[in-house]
């Protein structure tokens, strides 16, 4: 059976561009960029040229690129960092929202276990921040502001340039999770006043287990991973070269056809949106219409759950995602959807299909064409829909359980 | 994978799926809130379960223990049904993920909650300790993790 | 001009094997781990398999393993997590020794502005702690010991089994940086009483940017980095599936070849350490003679600096390493040498050469001609050799200065 | 590549390596804890260098800038030498990486302190000014990182 993979906001398949340039750098360019021999300057010629170029893409200066382990180490990094900054001016306050990334969500729980504390932003119901809403939130002891650029499920873009502004004028550090945008969104760091943007490679067709961090010239980044003098003595660890190379060459890729693809891709999606609108009864887009990554298509199905419909869309060949965290041992679901102000039993009816620019029209319509197929047979064996059926039980009565 | 081929094999092709009119009982536990209700059927003649039929709402796991579970007890005595554990129905499914056992202890409660209430129908005097489940599976979250 | 590849302790060449396993990884395994459909439970399946591998070869369980993003991190979480341990039974002390790897004492001079204390033995002249110094050590507040498998530069083997069976006797952590020695010596954690043992795959013809730390179930792990639930909600970020994948490979590939790879390895190590020895006056081999790394040489000359006689062997073709951080604008020689208890001007004429199974007997030839050349053109331009020469100046007197 | 093909033409041809028996001038600065000496010879006639030679331990850069150093005076009237700075080292090297910027410092003071010797031993007069340096390269460290 072939596989459609739609689910590109968890991670996508690798260029093979960029694969290529990685099996040529594993070959090539073993030496180790400290080294002083011609072999690790070779090595550390090669990183700087792929710093210069994702710098080029991302509108800064290429010392202001630091490499991490990806998206995670990226965002640690600079929220531990801005924490750090801000204890030492007495500012212990923090703003970010409330569906932000794990990777930012649990450090800040960690932070406030260390006595910070966070205002988390209530999104609307679109699922994007109102500016007005953290321009209230900022205090004399804001430490800084992190808010995500695009959201990973439901995929609602934030009014990033705007945010920075507001925090620019506040003097307040502003960090931004680009991860879901980078490669997908026309980002410039300097004209949308990000002092700091996570982003990770393999969210744009390059390597897994690396990303990086824009840290602006002037803000102190304090060390989280202490060693050797790599990344001007700012991020210990022998560089991962290839990998380096991969995420250059996957971002110049991605940039080079990001209106084309983003064009693209955003056709299909809102041919499939509109499909599953018109065929699955009580069905629900979540989040914003336009204003969404361009393969973002986040539904709710009332009367089902969402692992069960993705595992049977597996079994079609249908590579998806469910809102719900279900392999992590929660019975909750998506804090993003609940932030949204959707009951959990809506909740978790959750689908994701995430696009891009390697799926076909093709599979778009088998998708349309499977997709309430399934949901049809999992509400018929389903007593909650049953009862929404029956009317017994409104859509509304689960939300003040 | 994620899941064994036994669980695959009844969560793509449940056993017993849909509703008796003429139940004898009817248990119903857990809550969407949570994410999985299973609603259980049963028809008895002469204190033999002669049929059954689950509907669920959950994930994969909680639609396959329903289906395994009624199959487990479809043409047993109704003593035995009550003696159905999770972990019969686990075993029978060759493991479930550890995230995914309380799906097995609600199969094993909505069990006895429509044996429960085929004996509160027919007024049958029975020990209420066998019935320790309060329906909500936040109490089986602990099993399950 | 044919390079000769001597740096070996810095990195390694990738075994093409790897690279094969890792470009086949990267077409077909894009899925996430964490995804349940079948592309993600593919690549959860490669990291499982994965991860068994590696615990096999390190004598330990596979949920004991946890993937890092290298031998620094591994290094650090390890410290980090035994210090929070330790603090919270109020025992701020920790031992470790003077000679580690930066990754280690750079994160226990972090502690130590924290507040915790460290004791650093000394290490013999020959570059081994002695276990008694260890036992000498241990107090009631002792958290952790910390101590290297074998050292980087000089490339002595540690008593690790016995200072680990003195740390089990005594219910004290012990977390070792085997980072040098894992795919070169035979290792086995529970045999040699080792608690938590750091790893770096591109020091065993591996990929760089990816290492693990093995944890022994019962020591609690507390998370360094923040988010999803990945390693078992140990270690957040997208698992990096290809590298796990050439992790393993490369750990198969050099455990399976250890024994004959040693025997060649040391062979022409002893090879070329009797030559230089022979051929240059006023040469020092560093370190014990027997009990070191099979492909470690690192030697001393006198009247001479490292970084020059570094650059003179590269444009030989000679790919070495000085014991010098000379990239890191530090002045300071090698603390490595310095901890053996060389004077500063003596360290500063550091060379390493670290050899593995691919080099070959010409090129071990080709160093030992063209190495005492070398030596000799840098001594008759230094003034330092020319006092040496006429005893002007001592040795020994360099040392009080 | 880490230096300039400047530094690796010097460092790898040194110009007037070796010793002057016969010098007029001779200066030593920096030590072997910190990693760098260079030793300066230089015979002047007629207030000209026309001789000059160099001694160095130490690093690529250290090499490579007393080479620098002393095609540069070599030729020059002995006030034109008091006047290299090591600027203008670094800038006919095309460059040192930040770290190794000391290392010209290191050579502009070689040269200032061969001229003040062959000041001294001739009992010229001179500005103790120019001459700030106590052939400690600690003291360079700064201009260095
Ligand atoms: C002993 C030792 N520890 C730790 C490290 C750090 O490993 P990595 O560069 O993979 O972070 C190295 C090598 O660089 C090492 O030799
Ligand atoms: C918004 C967002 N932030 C952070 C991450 C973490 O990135 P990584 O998996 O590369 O660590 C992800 C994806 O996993 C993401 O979607």
């Amino acid at each position: 059976m072939k596989l459609i993979y739609v689910d590109n906001a968890a991670t996508t398949a690798m260029s093979g561009a960029v694969i290529g340039a990685m099996e040529k750098s594993m070959r090539e360019d073993y030496g180790n960029p400290s080294s002083l021999h011609s072999m690790g300057q070779r090595s550390a010629e090669r990183v700087r040229a792929a710093r210069e170029t994702i710098a080029k893409r991302l509108g800064c200066r290429s010392n202001e690129i630091y490499f991490t382990s990806g998206g995670t180490e990226a965002d640690n990094w600079a929220i531990r960092s801005c924490a750090k900054n801000g204890e030492k001016r007495g500012k212990r306050h923090i703003i970010s929202t409330k569906f932000e990334h794990h990777a930012v969500l649990h450090t800040l729980q960690a932070l406030e276990k260390e006595g910070f504390e966070v205002t988390y932003i209530d999104v609307n119901e679109n699922g994007i921040v109102k500016v007005g809403d953290v321009e209230k939130a900022i205090r004399g002891d804001t430490a800084f502001v992190t808010i995500m650029y695009a959201n990973n499920e439901i995929g609602t873009i934030q009014p990033i340039a705007e945010i920075g502004r507001l925090c620019r004028e506040n003097g307040v550090v502003f960090h931004t999770d680009a991860v879901q945008a980078v490669g997908h969104i026309d980002i410039n760091v300097e004209k949308e006043n990000i002092d700091m943007l996570s982003f990770s490679s393999h969210k744009f067709h390059g390597p897994k287990g690396i990303g990086g961090l824009y840290c602006r010239k002037g803000i102190i980044l304090n060390n989280m991973i202490f060693g050797g003098a790599q990344e001007r003595n700012k991020r210990a660890g022998t560089e991962n070269v290839p990998q380096i190379i991969g995420t250059a060459a996957a971002l110049d890729e991605a940039c080079s056809g990001l209106e084309k693809n983003a064009a693209y891709v955003t056709a299909l999606r809102d041919r499939l949106i509109d499909s599953i609108l018109s065929s699955v009864p009580r069905s629900r887009l979540n989040g914003d219409r336009e204003n969404r990554l361009p393969g973002n298509i986040s539904f709710c199905f009332e009367g089902i759950e969402g692992e069960s419909l993705l595992l049977m869309l597996d079994l079609k060949g249908i590579c998806a995602s469910s809102g719900s965290a279900c392999t992590s041992g929660s019975l909750d679901p998506s804090h993003v959807l609940l932030a949204l102000g959707l009951p959990h039993e809506i909740a978790h009816g959750s689908l994701r299909i995430s696009l891009s620019e390697n799926n076909t029209s093709q599979e778009v319509d088998f998708i349309a064409e499977i997709l309430p197929q399934i949901v049809s047979k999992l509400r018929e064996m389903s007593p909650v829909w049953e009862k929404i059926q029956i009317g017994e039980k409104e859509v509304n009565t689960y939300a003040i359980q | 994978m994620l899941y064994s081929k036994e669980v695959m094999d009844h969560f793509t092709n449940p056993r017993n799926v849909g509703k008796l009119e003429d139940a004898d009982g009817v248990g119903e536990v857990g809550n969407a809130k949570c994410g999985d209700i299973m609603k259980i059927y049963i028809k008895v003649d002469n204190e033999i379960i002669s049929d059954v039929k689950f509907n669920t709402f959950g994930c994969a796991s909680a639609i396959a223990t329903s289906s395994m579970a009624t199959e487990m007890i479809k043409g047993k005595p109704i003593e035995e049904a009550l003696k159905l554990t999770n972990k019969a129905v686990v075993e029978a499914l060759n493991g479930l993920p550890p995230a995914k056992i309380h799906c097995s202890v609600l199969a094993e409660e909505a069990v006895k909650a429509a044996v429960a209430n085929y004996y509160s129908k027919n007024s049958i005097e029975y020990d209420k300790e066998l019935f320790g489940c309060d329906g909500c599976c936040g109490s089986c979250k602990i099993a399950g993790e």
